[in-house]
Formats: structure tokens, C-alpha cells, sequence
């Protein structure tokens, strides 16, 4: 066996397959932030395993170089979670879209998240069913008009932040497709989190949703409608760094700095709060009103149920009589016929 | 008379324990089915109970049964008709007259039928008028009444009292066949250990019982079966959860891979998952899903990443994971999915058992998807079955769904202990690290198996999926390259036939009439055909474990007899099966759909009137 | 027709079958409960229609006398659902155990919650399965032994009403089996609150989890266990009421009144703001520590599903020319053939 | 030469357009089909485009197809080749070049026969050359050119310009069957209507192809399809997803019922969701379910609470939809599960057609659980099936599984609209109010319905559910009870071989040769059984709408024939049905998996051979 070679540069995480996304697409810029973020984990390429499910967003795998299973629809994470089990010497990452996470594998979502299984799960939300042609998805928000809602959706979307917290979630963070550079940086922190890390990313769909986070894009308005939350900094934003977010009540407000209000009085954030009550908030931020948070909004440890199980088997095979199969056989009540 | 002269020499008998679902019936049962075991009979067991945890006391609805049928040579059903009844209420009487063999014997507990309890069975006044067992020769005994008495001076509280009638009526019949008390109090002993006064309570209220029985003269005649003479070697009881469980634990010793259950609780394949749980000394990863896809999905994931990886269920549940079976099929990844078939359809019947579930395994799914199909046969050989399942679906990268049913999972018998080397070698074809060119879908010309490349190998990297592909992976939508890949899949599972031992009759391999079984019914089939051949029917049995591919020899020994029918516990699928794949020959059936086994007389006499035909 | 007779006494609400759950089981008390609180709202019974899940909690349909759907595990939400939506002018309830609704039925169940179906969604939560004879279920504790971790689970539960507030509930109550008057109260509100309505039943299972909420039942015991919130009142409890919650920071904290701390210091219940971070916090207390929550945690009315789409129908109607189907086959483009 | 020497009359003929999913190739052939079918031809179209929304340009993978056949007399396919094939790339011509019928024309857009995009296609130089398309008659335009020459002066984004191509290709196919641009043109404006500069550009690049092929004498020559002899009446085109909508529509409002759908999207079933998602006028609760499972439950729900509940899916959806249709068949409640079926298995060849769900729609349950399973045949007649299948569903108190496929779905022809007066009534055994004891599941002694009464309906209170429950609806598990409720169950589907109606043979009532089929392939199979005839073979179609029950008179109508032939789009699943249906019978069988329709020619062959055995 060769040394390990840990050194790549992100083509090396490319496959040799023709990328088949719209000209355009949100997705080919998350492809291009998360092989510059595995070239950076300095893994060994073959620990990686990417799974999904269907959509236009699972069909990542296929563009990457590593071990890759293209599931069913919603069900990636029950793959995923297979997989960790099983290994947990992997390095797991599950790709999903608005519709394959939060419709049909909303449940094994959340199943996911409660148990803290080990795996990282970028979550492609362009608010749309992209490759069954632009269906409402349960992040569409209230009024959307799509092919199966011509008169506008009637129901509250799901806030991914939110239901995640609410499952007992231990890591979310939010990035945009387009910030290729922040995008980057939030998987690998994805990565490194032991225990399930969800990263919502904002994309966009050119062809059904075009537009649809374009407040939160646009040069002109996006350091007015976003604020990127960082550890044990104080959470400022505006494109002159004038606003930032303080606590009112049970509340979040925005205040203007200056006029007597300074630094001092502006909220730092604490992503490894293990009270998910601020993380909520802050998860919730919606514009107008609030600025789009984005970044790492919460990030706690807690036991995984991948070591969990390590240990508890190591913990049992230390006491156990029984070895081996044939022990296992041969033990309780048996008799000899002669 | 003396006590000798009363004694009769049986070559096989069968009791069933009966009374509320909180009686204790099960224990009972399973205490009595152990002791015979250890006595050195053969045997075998049929639980049957309510779906309710506790169905409404004193109620037909609410009795829970134990059969049991013990033998001096091999015993291959739990017996159609009781010898001996224990029947702790009018209820269990009215639920069970009907199953009692002419002379048996029907031990009551006299102190339960009052009036309000024969009303609640449904009897207007007198259970032994209206079902007329003064055939039967019955020992009314005041069993609470005694028990009280048993116990007065231990200072109990009266309902841990109550709860002991079980032992009582289990001394009357441990005395009716001569039985020791040892095992039961070593038992009682162990499970008990730290609370001694119920261990004194119950180990009294047993010898009580024993005493009784043998002071009431009445209690006539005893029955002695002696012990089997059965191969040499260790044994055990087992039922057929315990047994599936532990061929899958042998299969992953063997194949050096670790073992992944991903399965949701559902009666009553639910012991497999527990079973497995408890292992956690042998490695085993048990995952309690959330739900059946789940269950299935996992699995999956741990077969891509190199385990041997099973999911467990039952009818309900298999319909929930007809998608995921697709995904397999079509990812070629090795699993195994055990259906434990119950009362259908829908919700059904959960607690009772079928065969109506194997159209489903053959054909439920969307697509050309077809899959190994299997079927355990006894309590016993669900160990055997489990193992080969896991070797065909290692060996061969293919799905392979694995049949039982309640009767097989609940029911135990005796069981020689194989020894791990005589079992064979499982060899996946795993993918060694390497920097040559890795091709998934590549196949053996042989056997068409691709090759297994786990994630951490390096070098083997690449991917798999649900869509259409071409032998490189890529996903190709190419008209050709669908119709070849489909045709590949088909023929590779066609080809495990190889792995399949060709059929063997019972009896010969020519005559009027060739009895046709799967799965569960074995015992029954197999003992009707040994009856009606010593009546000098010339018919013979064949029966499946192997459903896809059907065993190469299977035209064949159907030629060799005039009339084919096929008994089966459903409305005729295995039937509709043969049909299809054997168009040259003419079936007729035989089918039961009430959620319970055959019993031998039925089919003996439908078999007759066939060959009367 | 006669005229409506909406007079009953709870009785008139019991169908003529035998009650099958063991005897002591906890969900005989959740029937006595749930057949005076219909009694209580005076509605026709033909407009009641209970849907059930599998589960032993999911037999409650047979004992009652209104239309009822035994429905298959797990898929009790969406059913309802459906019935709602077909109709309307039925008064829709769920009944549901944690094992239903949480494992096999989570999905259904955070949709409907987001959707906010008017449906009233009972949740006997026994922290086991009891059908199945004992599995643990997605509420058990982290450790609980049982047939299927015999040697503890390695997960931790989810908390119910922190679910349904993170799928933006807007109604959560909790109740426990053996308080009946309370529980009649909790189901009443259940019923009249316009939207998914969960309440979440403390149940005992004494066959295969006995005691799980010995604690809260416990006569000794149960003062200091448990608070009983009741809208725009001090959230106060303990045998001599005097104990008290208030806030520190972001979060709840036990005080006793006396040495200074006052009624005036202490939280007012308000269930109808519509910020979840309160309700969250609330429904969160576990013992020890703090009293578990019982009674309305959060009630705040928005517009419901089935509402929406009635309205949404009526305004197409109105303005579409497609009266009937007649109109509908030769609307766009046709041509006579001559 | 003058321009009328150039005319040739033709019964039918068939185009193709044909270019990057980004083309707008289907909206092209779409208008094409329009003006054709307002022109008066009968005509079928064939869509056929890879599963990515927009697939990597200038592959073979990436290529969008739109198939037409114009006919004069009725037409029943979409062609096997093309008389016309429009190809904006070079992989366009790669992908289509079998399929062109020999002495065809192709119209090229030279601009993009660049050395680059002819090697993306997988040529290596010459498409002409290697594909040896000198054969045909190339029209090679510089379209591209030609259209930005044409808008120069409008200051439009040359994106914009570049989309405007297609209507230039459009515009020559226009001239060359000698079709009006006012159906178009008409279509533009009211498409646009917000963009005036839009509608602009595109008429005059459709003018301008139109011109360019007056212009260029080489374009020779102009087909003439002249209308089709067809019945009186009011006439539209639709395709298979829009017809069924409507039949249920239909069914609706004969039952005086509302309609409710609940479903999941999924290709290509998910355009009967959006069409009646766009029906609130007419009332109709659509549910978008968060997935199929939820689906059918929401609809089952409905369905309870007295609606005509429906939900639609494809393959993967209903094996997802199993489990539930199981409590469906239980509760003996109406609904109508529609399958559009597309490649399989797995996720598959999701924009495919297939035929290979049957299995899965008659068996893929658990237990006895029998259904109606029927199938449409045409795009037109989905909207028949519907209603049919929604009357059966609701009178007799049933699931029904309809069964459609890509090919239907997508597939779409002019359609005589039928009055409303001209369908069936429809009368669900509903229950009154009242006060006498309603027993749910009573049945009509002649039919086995059990009535419907529906929540909110006074003194008709009653409880149902999955378990086996007796005829008063109490869970049971008697045994003969369970057996009395299968058999019930499945005889009640049986009998609706009432209203099922008998089948017709296409030919002759005895032959040589009966060609069988069922499904989407009827055109396919009419065609090629009318040719074999006017070759003067013996041989008759039979085709099946209803599959279960079989129509009554099945047995004696293949009785005629010498070979029974079984042609379907799959491995062979109806043949195995008919093998287990009639044990009398040897059925001979024609297949094809590649997802795509048969040819004509495929099965003409097939059959010669078949015959000639
Ligand atoms: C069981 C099943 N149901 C439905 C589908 C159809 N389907 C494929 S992808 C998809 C939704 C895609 O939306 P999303 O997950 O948001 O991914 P996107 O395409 O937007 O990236 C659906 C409904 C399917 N393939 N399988
Ligand atoms: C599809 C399916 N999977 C599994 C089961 C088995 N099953 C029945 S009830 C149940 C869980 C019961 O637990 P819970 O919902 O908590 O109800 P409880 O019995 O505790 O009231 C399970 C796993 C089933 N009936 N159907
Ligand atoms: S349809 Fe939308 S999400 Fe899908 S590839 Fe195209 S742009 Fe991306
Ligand atoms: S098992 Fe538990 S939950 Fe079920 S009826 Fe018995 S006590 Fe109640
Ligand atoms: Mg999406
Ligand atoms: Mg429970």
C-alpha cells in the first residue's frame, strides 16, 4: 500500500462525467464550493461517500469523484445513515433538495437530525420541484404560483432552521449558492461537526424559480438583506456595517448604530449555545424586516449515534461470554442426545 | 387399579394450554415444550394469540393457546387435535372444543365457571352440554380454590396468588406424562432470583398441582411418550425468529463482514430485530428505523458500504418497501429482506398466519425487477434458509426476499446444533485497492455477478443509482443499452439456480398424485402424504424453499405423476406461479385462508377426493 | 329530518363494542375524557369522524359511537387530511400514539401541523410501543431498556411540542391520562381552536412501560412535578403555589415566591403570541429540573388549509366563465367537423 | 418546374422536430400539430425528451423530440419513420438518423454543423457522410444567420433573437405542407400578450422561414395531406394526461359527487395534478400530498368523507402507494389510483413509456387483495377509462387501478367532444338518514356492494378499518370469518365483469393469428394488423381495456384462433396473466424494453415470423 496521499486540489474531486445541470443553474456554483471544501479536509478521497436522492440537486454525486449512491426520492437519509453506521470511518454527505428533504423524506430528515447520526447534509432550497418541472415544494412560500398552485399555494411554508432545531437539531447553517467563498468555508465546518450538520443553501433555479432569492444576491442589496453570522463576533451587517441585531423582550430587533447605540449593545453570536431558543430566532430572520442570516447559526456538540453504538458494542464484547457464533449457539439450555 | 396398569404407551401427543391472554398460557406451554425437549422428545409448538396485549378477560376474542405436539420419532406438524386441553375458563373451552381429539382429556379449573364466565364465552348454561363433551373425559378441578389454599400462610397479596394458577394446572399435566419438575424449577429459580418468595410461591402451587393429579384417581390414563431416538449430537429448542436471526449471524461470521439489521417492529417478525438487538457481543449494528423504508434504505446503505445487511417485516411492511427493493435491483447490492407473512390484507390478521404474501415478493414492484425469492420451511430450517439467503445475495450481488410466517417464527422445536465448520464458505466478490480501471456493472461471463468495490477502497471509487445505466455507471436513457441491462438482471438471477439443490420427493418419484408445497406448511404436507401412503395412496410430496429460480429439476418431477396440486394458505398464488412457468401442465389447488396452519385431516381428505376425481 | 338534537350526555358517544386495552391501561381514562368533552360541545354527532393510526391508542375509534376510520400505521394525519378537506363542516379528530405519529407517521404529521389542517390531533404518548409488545418508540428516554436496546438506546427523544412549534405549530397542549377534568378542558380547546390542534396525552402503558409518569401522576408527587398554564395567569405551582417561573435571559427559571419575589415577578401564560420562543421553552420543561408544562402551552389562530382552499374556490368561481364540464370540453381552441 | 408540378398528395406523412432541450422543439411541433388538426387532419404526436431539464447541449443525451403523423384517414401511431425530419444540430441528426423514412427530406441549421458540436454528437468529421445521409433529401439552411439577419433592426438581445429559430424552421415545415401561419400566429399574440416586441420577432422569423422555403427551388417537394373524412362534430386536440383529468371531471359531476385528487408529482403522471389543480372553478380539491403515500391516504380520506377521490403517480409512486391501497380494498371504499407508467425498474427511464407495471397494479399487496385493474389505449380514450373507471369505482364500491403510460400521457390527437348527455349515469350506493341499523358491510346479494354512508350523515355512525372485521364491521378473527371476507372480497371485484364489455376482435372472429395486446399500444398494434391483412395474412387484433376481470367472452374469442401472440412493451407480464388465467391455452409472445413504443415494422416482422413457424 502507498503512503496516504491527503493533498488534492479541487479537479481532483471532479468526475468524468458531463455536468448536465441548466445553463445557469445554482447548482454548478455548489459543486464548484464543495470540492475546493474537500480538497481542503485533506481526507483520503476514498472515505468519501455522497448520497441522494432525486431531483435535480441529487444528481450530484455523479459529478464528483468519490464513492457516490444515487438513491430514491427522499430517502437519502436513511441511506446515509446506512452507510455511517455501518463504517463510521466514512466520511458521509447526503445531497438533497427542498422537495426530496423537507416533501417526501421529511421524516427520515428529522429521524436523522434527532439521533445525531454523523453526517453532513447540504440541503439545495430554490423553493421549487426543479426536475419534475416546477411544482411547489414545502419551502414555496405562502401564494406561490407554480404548475399545481395557478391560483397560489395556500399553506406556510416549513422554515428549515426552525423544523431542524425543533428535531433537535445540533448544526444548521445557511449559505447562498452564489457565495462560492462563504459557501466553502460553511462545509467545511459542516464537515468537521460530529453529529448531523444541515446546510441550507439558497439556490437558485433558473428555469422555474429564477429569481427567487434575488434580494439576498443582488450586489446592490444583498449586505442590507443578509448578515453572516461568525462565531463570538457581534452580529453587524449593512453595507456601510451601520445595523446590527440586538435583543428586545424575546425578540430580535434591528437598531441603527450610532446615536448612543455602540457595539457593546449589538448581540455576539454563539453558535455553541445549547439553548436553541436564540438559534431560532435567528434561524427565522426573514426579509424585509430582518436581514437573511447566513453562516454557521448553530453548532453544538453532542453524543453521535454512529460512536454511540461503537461504544456500547465495545462496551458489551468486554463483558460478553459469548465470542463467537458457535458460542452463541451452544449457549442457555441445550442437551446432548447420545 | 394400580397406578401401572393405568399408564399408555404413546408414539406421540398432543396438549394445548388455553385460557386468557393474562393466564400465562405462553409459559406454560414453553415450559412444557422444554422439559419434553430435554426429556429427549421430539416436538413441536404453535403459539396462537390475539392481536390485543390483553384481550377483554374471560372472552373467546381474549384466549391465547400453546400447542404443542410431542413425539418418540420425528413430529412435523403441532397436531390437529388435542389429547389433553388445559382450558382455564369457559372461554378457552368454547374457543378449542372443536380441536379436541375423541377420548382426550379436558382439564378444567372448575372454580372459573361461573355463570357470569359461561355467558361471557358465549355458552347459554353448560359449556359440556352444548359443545357436548361428556365425550371427553374431564377433570374438573377447583384449581383457585386450591392454589389459594396452596399459598394461604406465604402472605402474598392475592392477585401474585392468582397469578400462579398456571404452574398448577402445568404440575397436573407434568404428573399426566410423567414428567420432572426439575427443569421448570431451575427455570423459576433463575428468572425469579431476586425476588425468592415468588420462586417458593410458584415452585409450591407446581408440586401442588403434581400432587393433586396424582391423588385423584380419576385422572386417568397416563400418558408416556419416550424419548426420540434421535441423531446424536447437542441440542436445543428453537423457534424460527431466534433461528432466522442466527443464520444471519452465522452467514456474516462466515463471509467476514459485519452485520447491519435495519428493520421497524411489526408482529410478528419484531423477534428478529430483538433477537439481533442483544447481540450486541457478536458486533451486530441493530437499527430501529423509523419506519419500513427506512428499515429497507439503511440496509442498503450499509450494503453499499460493505456489511451484510438485512431488513425484517412482515405482509404491511413489505409493501412499504417495494421501492427500495427496485433501488437494489437495480444498484446490485447484496440484501436480504425477510417477510414474516401474517393475515392479510391490509392490517389483516397480524397475529395469525398466511402464505398470501408471495405474489407480492414475486412481482411487487414497479418495472422488470425480479429478485431471488425464498422460503423457510420449519422452525428449525429458518436457520438454514436465513444462511443460504445471505450466501446467494453475498455471492451472487442480488435481493433475495426470504419467506416465513407466524407459524414458523413462533413455533420452536428441537434442533441439532450444526458446528460452524460444517457450514460453507461465503465468498463475496469483493473488490481489492487497486488503479486500474473499476467498471461497476461489469460482469463474470459466467454467472453475470458484478463486483463488490466498498467505500474506503482506494482507488475504487465511482457510482450507482437507480437510474438506467450502462455497464460504466453512467446513466444512459440509450433504447438498447435499457433492454440489454434488463435482460441482464433478469438472467443473472435466473442463473442462481446454480446455488439451487435440485428437488427431491417424498415418497417417489412417480405415482397418482404429487402433493405441492412452500414454505410453512412442510410439516403438515409431509405428515399427510406419510399417512395417506400407509394407507396405500400412491402420493408423493414436493416441497419448495426455493421459489426463484425454481430448482432445475422441478418439469421434471412434476412428469413423473398423473394429477399436480399445490396446498398452499392463500387463494391459490404459488399455483398461479407454477402456471406461468409451466405451461404444458394442468394444476389443481388446495387452499386455506382463515389465518391458521392446515390441519392433516383436511388435506388428507381433500387429497382423497382428488385422487377420487 | 328532525331538528338537531345537540343535547348528550358522554355516554350517548360510546359505541356498543368491548373495550379491549388491558385493564389499568391508561387509555381508558383518555376515552371517559374525550366522550365528555364531546358531549360538552354540543355538535351533532354525525359530524364527528375519528382517524385513527395502528397502535393500541389507535382502537379508541371502535369504542366510540361517531363515524370512525381504523386507519394503517402511521398514516392517520394524512387521511384526516383528506376528510377535512372533502368536508368541511366535519369536525375531524386524530387519535394517535407516539410510535404512529412520531416514528412511521412523522412526516404526515409536521405537514399537517404546517399545512394547519383544522384537525385535532390526540397523541397518546407512552414512550413505548405497545401494539408491537415493547419496542422503544421516538419518545423514549436516552437509555430506556427495552426489547429492542436491551442495553439502552443511544438516541435522544424527541420532544413533542417542540416538534410541532419547529413544523409552525400553532396549537400544542399537554395533558396526562389520569387528570380527566383537565383533560376534557385541554380537548374542548382542542376542538374549538380553527387549525391543527395537537395535544399531547401522557399515557401509561402498564403492561410494557408502567410508571413512565409516576412522577407527574403521583398524588405525593405531582404539585411539584407538573404546572398547570391557564391563559393571562402567573405560571405558579407547587403544593402552596409557591413557586413560580421567570425569565433569565433566554431562559426559564424556577424561583420560590417569598424573600422578595412576588406574584408581580412572576411569567403571565400568554398562549396566544404568536413568537414561539416562549412555547418552546415551555413545552421543553422536563422534571427535574423544572414543572413538566400541562394544559393550552400555545394557541394563536391563523388561516387553516381547508379554509384557504374553500375561499380560494369560491373566488375562482365567481370570476371563471367554466361553469360545468360541458364548458370546460369546449373551452381553448376546437373546430367543427362538417 | 412550377410550383404545382412539386405537390405530391399524401394520405399521411410524418415529421419530426428535433433539437436541444433548450430548442423549443416540443412547442414547435405542438403548433405544427395544432394548425394540422384545425387544418382538418387526424394526427397522433409523439414527444419524447431526456429526463434533465435542460440536458447538456449538443449531445445526443440533449436532444428534444417531437414526433407528428398527419393522416387524411384515421391515424392510430405517431409513425415509425419520418417523412420530414427538422434537426437544429448535429445531434439531432445522430439521435433521429435511423428513423428516417427512406427518400425523406431533413432540414438542417448549417450554422450549427460546426466542427466542434458535430464532434459533441459523437461523429468523428461528416454526419452526412457517416450516417450516409446523401440518401436523403438535406435542406441545409443557415438558420441561424438567416434569423439574426431577420431581426437585426428590432435592438432585441441576441439571446432573445437566437430563441426566435425554431419558429424559422417552423415557418419552412409550414411551407411545405402548404399550412397557414394563422393558427400561429394567433397563438403568439395571445402567448405574449404583455411583450409586443416578442410576438414581432417571432412572427417575422416565422415568415421568413416560411419565404426562405418558397424561395430556395431546391425544397421540393410539397407534400399535400388533405383533411380527414371525419365524424361530424366539435373537435380538439388532446393528449392522454388532459383527457383523463376530464374524464374524471366528468364522472364528477354524474355522480353529483365533488372531486378530490390527491397526489404527488412525479413524470409523467404529474400533468394530471396540474390540470386539475386548475379546475377550481369547477370545485376540485387538488392536494399536492408531501408524498404518494399521503396521497392516496388523503384521497382515501376523501373518499370516506364522500367524495370521488383519485390519485395519480407513476411506477415508483405506487409501489410507494401499496400498503394503502390494501386498507382501500379492506374498507371497501371507491377511488380511483391512476398509474401513468414510464420506464423501470427503480427510478429507471423516468420520461420513457413502458408497460411493465402490471404485475405490480394486479399483485403488488399484501394478501388477497384484488382490485379492477383497467388500461387506456389511446391518448383520446384516457378520458373514456377515467369515467369508466371512476363509475366503477363508485357503484361498486372498489379501487380501481387505471393504468396509462408515457406515451398516452404525452401523446395527444384531435378528439370528437362528446355532450355530456352521451355519458352513462352514475349512482354510488349511497346511504340515506335514518334510524334503522346500517351494517356496514352488508351486501347487495347480486353484486356484493356494500353501501356508502358517508360522515355527516345522521344515524348512519358506523366504524371501518384494516383489520378483518365481520359483516357488522367488529374486528374478528374467526377463521371462517376471515376465509368468508377474502372470498367476498375477491368475487365482488370479479362481478364486475358486468359492466365490463365484451371484446371485440379488430379482423375476424377465427384466423391464423390473434395478436393480443393491452394499454398504450393499440395504435401500434391496429396498424400493423391492418397491414398484415391488406397483405393478405390472417390475422386480428384483440385488445384489452379491462384486465381485471377479463371480459367475459375472452376464453371463446382466442378459441378462434390458430396463435395466440401477446405483444406488449414489457418482458412479458400480461402473457404470464393470461397463462394463470386460462391453463388451457399456449400464447406466443412479442416484447420490447428499450422505452419506447413498438414499430409497426417490429411487430409486422415479428408476427410473419411468428406465423411462418
Ligand atoms: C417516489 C418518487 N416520487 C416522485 C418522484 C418525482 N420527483 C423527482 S425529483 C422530485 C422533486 C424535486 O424537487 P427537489 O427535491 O426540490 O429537487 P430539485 O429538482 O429542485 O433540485 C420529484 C417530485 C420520484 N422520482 N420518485
Ligand atoms: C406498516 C406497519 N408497520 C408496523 C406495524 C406494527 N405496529 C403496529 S402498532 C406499532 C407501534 C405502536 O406504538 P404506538 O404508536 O406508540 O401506539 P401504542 O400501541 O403505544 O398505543 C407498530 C410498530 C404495522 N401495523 N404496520
Ligand atoms: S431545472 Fe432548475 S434546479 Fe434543475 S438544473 Fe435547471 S435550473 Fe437547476
Ligand atoms: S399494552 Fe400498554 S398501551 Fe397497550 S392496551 Fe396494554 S397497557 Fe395499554
Ligand atoms: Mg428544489
Ligand atoms: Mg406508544
Amino acid at each position: 500500500m502507498n503512503e496516504e496521499i491527503v493533498e488534492y486540489s479541487p479537479n481532483d474531486f471532479k468526475s468524468d462525467q458531463e455536468v448536465r445541470w441548466c445553463p445557469g443553474c445554482g447548482d454548478h456554483a455548489v459543486l464548484a464550493a464543495i470540492i475546493r471544501a474537500l480538497a481542503e479536509l485533506k481526507i483520503p478521497k476514498e472515505k468519501f461517500a455522497f448520497i441522494s436522492g432525486i431531483g435535480c440537486s441529487s444528481r450530484f454525486p455523479y459529478y464528483l469523484s468519490t464513492y457516490g449512491f444515487h438513491g430514491i426520492h427522499g430517502r437519502a437519509s436513511a441511506i446515509a445513515t446506512g452507510v455511517k453506521i455501518a463504517n463510521h470511518d466514512l466520511n458521509v454527505w447526503q445531497i438533497t433538495g427542498d422537495g426530496d428533504a423537507m416533501a417526501i423524506g421529511g421524516n427520515h430528515f428529522i429521524h436523522a437530525v434527532r439521533r445525531n447520526i454523523d453526517i453532513n447534509i447540504i440541503l439545495f432550497n430554490n423553493q421549487i420541484y426543479g426536475l419534475t418541472k416546477g411544482q411547489y415544494s414545502p419551502t414555496s412560500f405562502r401564494g406561490a404560483i407554480t404548475k399545481t398552485s395557478p391560483f397560489g399555494t395556500v399553506e406556510e411554508p416549513f422554515s428549515v432552521g426552525e423544523l431542524v432545531i425543533g428535531a433537535k437539531g445540533k448544526f444548521f447553517a445557511r449559505t447562498i449558492d452564489s457565495n462560492v467563498h462563504l459557501s466553502t468555508e460553511v462545509y467545511k465546518q459542516a464537515a468537521l461537526h460530529e453529529g448531523t450538520s444541515v446546510v441550507e443553501v439558497l439556490q437558485n433555479c433558473v428555469i422555474f424559480n429564477d429569481g427567487v432569492h434575488k434580494e439576498l444576491t443582488d450586489r446592490e442589496t444583498r449586505d442590507e438583506t443578509t448578515i453572516v453570522l461568525k462565531q463570538g463576533e457581534p452580529m453587524i451587517f449593512g453595507k456601510n456595517g451601520d445595523k446590527g441585531l440586538k435583543l428586545d423582550g424575546l425578540k430580535l430587533k434591528v437598531v441603527k448604530l450610532g446615536n448612543g447605540i455602540t457595539e457593546k449593545d449589538i448581540l455576539v453570536h454563539d453558535c455553541e449555545e445549547n439553548n436553541p431558543g436564540m438559534h431560532t430566532m435567528l434561524a427565522n430572520m426573514r426579509y424585509p424586516g430582518y436581514p437573511v442570516a447566513l453562516g454557521v447559526i448553530r453548532c453544538v456538540s453532542a453524543p453521535t449515534y454512529d460512536m454511540s453504538v461503537e461504544s456500547q458494542i465495545a462496551k458489551i464484547q468486554k463483558i460478553s461470554k459469548i465470542k463467537n457464533v458457535a458460542d452463541l449457539l451452544k449457549s442457555g439450555s441445550t442437551w446432548e442426545a447420545k | 387399579m394400580s397406578k401401572s396398569e393405568r399408564v399408555i404407551e404413546r408414539e406421540e401427543v398432543v396438549i394445548r394450554f388455553s385460557g386468557d391472554s393474562g393466564d400465562g398460557m405462553q409459559l406454560t406451554g414453553t415450559l412444557f415444550s422444554n422439559t419434553s425437549a430435554l426429556f429427549g422428545n421430539d416436538l413441536l409448538t404453535f403459539p396462537d394469540y390475539p392481536a390485543e396485549i390483553r384481550a377483554p378477560q374471560g372472552t373467546v376474542g381474549g384466549v391465547s393457546g400453546f400447542q404443542v405436539h410431542v413425539g418418540q420419532s420425528e413430529v412435523y406438524t403441532p397436531g390437529d387435535f388435542a389429547d389433553v386441553l388445559v382450558a382455564m375458563n369457559p372461554a378457552a373451552v368454547k374457543a378449542n372444543s372443536k380441536y379436541i381429539r375423541d377420548g382426550g382429556v379436558i382439564i378444567i379449573d372448575e372454580d372459573n365457571f361461573t355463570e357470569k364466565n359461561i355467558k361471557k364465552a358465549g355458552y347459554e348454561k353448560d359449556p359440556i352440554e352444548e359443545d357436548r363433551l361428556d365425550r371427553y373425559n374431564i377433570i374438573s378441578a377447583p384449581i383457585t380454590t386450591l392454589v389459594r389454599e396452596t399459598l394461604k400462610d406465604l402472605g402474598l397479596d392475592p392477585k401474585t396468588v392468582i397469578r400462579t394458577k398456571n404452574m398448577f394446572a402445568l404440575g397436573m399435566v407434568y404428573f399426566l406424562f410423567g414428567r420432572d419438575l426439575e427443569y421448570t424449577e431451575e427455570y423459576l429459580k433463575s428468572k425469579f432470583s431476586k425476588r425468592p418468595e415468588i420462586i417458593e410461591a410458584n415452585s409450591k402451587v407446581l408440586r401442588a398441582g403434581y400432587h393433586y393429579a396424582e391423588t385423584i384417581e380419576a385422572m386417568t390414563p397416563i400418558y408416556k411418550v419416550s424419548p426420540a431416538s434421535i441423531e446424536k449430537g447437542l441440542y436445543r429448542t428453537i423457534d424460527g425468529n431466534t433461528a432466522l436471526s442466527w443464520g444471519f449471524l452465522a452467514a456474516a461470521e462466515k463471509a467476514g463482514l459485519g452485520l447491519f439489521i435495519g428493520s421497524y417492529p411489526i408482529t410478528p417478525a419484531s423477534g428478529i430485530l430483538e433477537t439481533l438487538a442483544a447481540r450486541k457481543d457478536l458486533g451486530v449494528k441493530s437499527f430501529q428505523a423509523e419506519d419500513e423504508i427506512a428499515g429497507i434504505c439503511t440496509a442498503l446503505g450499509a450494503s453499499f458500504a460493505g456489511n451484510l445487511a438485512i431488513t425484517t417485516t412482515s405482509g404491511p411492511g413489505l409493501a412499504l418497501k417495494s421501492e427500495a427493493i427496485g433501488l437494489a435491483v437495480m444498484t446490485e447490492l447484496p440484501i436480504v429482506i425477510v417477510n414474516v407473512q401474517r393475515g392479510g390484507p391490509s392490517t389483516g390478521l397480524p397475529t395469525k398466519t398466511e402464505q398470501a404474501d408471495l405474489m407480492q415478493a414475486l412481482y411487487g414492484r414497479n418495472g422488470e425487477c425480479p429478485v431471488v425469492v425464498m422460503a423457510a420451511s420449519t422452525p428449525s430450517n429458518c436457520f438454514k434458509y436465513a444462511f443460504e439467503a445471505a450466501r446467494i445475495a453475498l455471492e451472487h450481488m442480488v435481493p433475495v426476499i426470504l419467506l416465513s410466517d407466524g407459524f414458523l417464527a413462533n413455533g420452536s422445536e428441537p434442533w441439532k446444533i450444526p458446528s460452524m465448520d460444517s457450514l460453507p464458505e461465503i465468498k463475496p466478490p469483493l473488490v481489492k485497492e487497486g488503479d486500474d480501471v473499476f467498471i461497476p456493472y461489469e460482469r463474470d461471463p459466467k454467472t453475470l455477478i458484478r463486483r463488490w468495490a466498498i467505500p474506503g477502497t482506494r482507488g475504487r471509487e465511482h457510482r450507482i443509482g437507480g437510474l438506467e445505466k450502462t455497464v460504466k455507471g453512467t446513466v444512459s436513457y440509450i433504447p438498447e443499452n435499457h433492454e440489454y441491462m434488463v435482460k441482464m438482471r433478469a438472467e443473472k438471477v435466473a442463473r442462481v439456480v446454480t446455488k439451487v439443490p435440485d428437488l427431491q420427493t417424498y415418497g417417489d418419484n412417480e405415482g397418482d398424485m404429487l402433493l405441492i408445497g412452500w414454505g410453512g406448511t412442510y410439516g403438515h404436507l409431509l405428515t399427510s402424504v406419510r399417512e395417506l401412503r400407509k394407507e396405500g395412496r400412491k402420493v408423493s410430496l414436493a416441497h419448495f424453499n426455493y421459489i426463484n429460480p425454481l430448482p432445475a429439476n422441478t418439469a421434471e418431477v412434476f412428469s413423473g405423476f398423473e394429477k399436480l396440486v399445490v396446498a398452499e394458505l392463500n387463494a391459490g398464488q404459488f399455483i398461479r406461479y407454477l402456471r406461468m412457468e409451466f405451461e404444458e401442465l394442468k394444476f389443481k389447488q388446495i387452499n386455506k385462508i382463515q389465518g391458521l396452519p392446515f390441519t392433516c385431516k383436511e388435506i388428507k381428505e381433500q387429497c382423497v377426493k382428488l385422487l377420487e376425481e
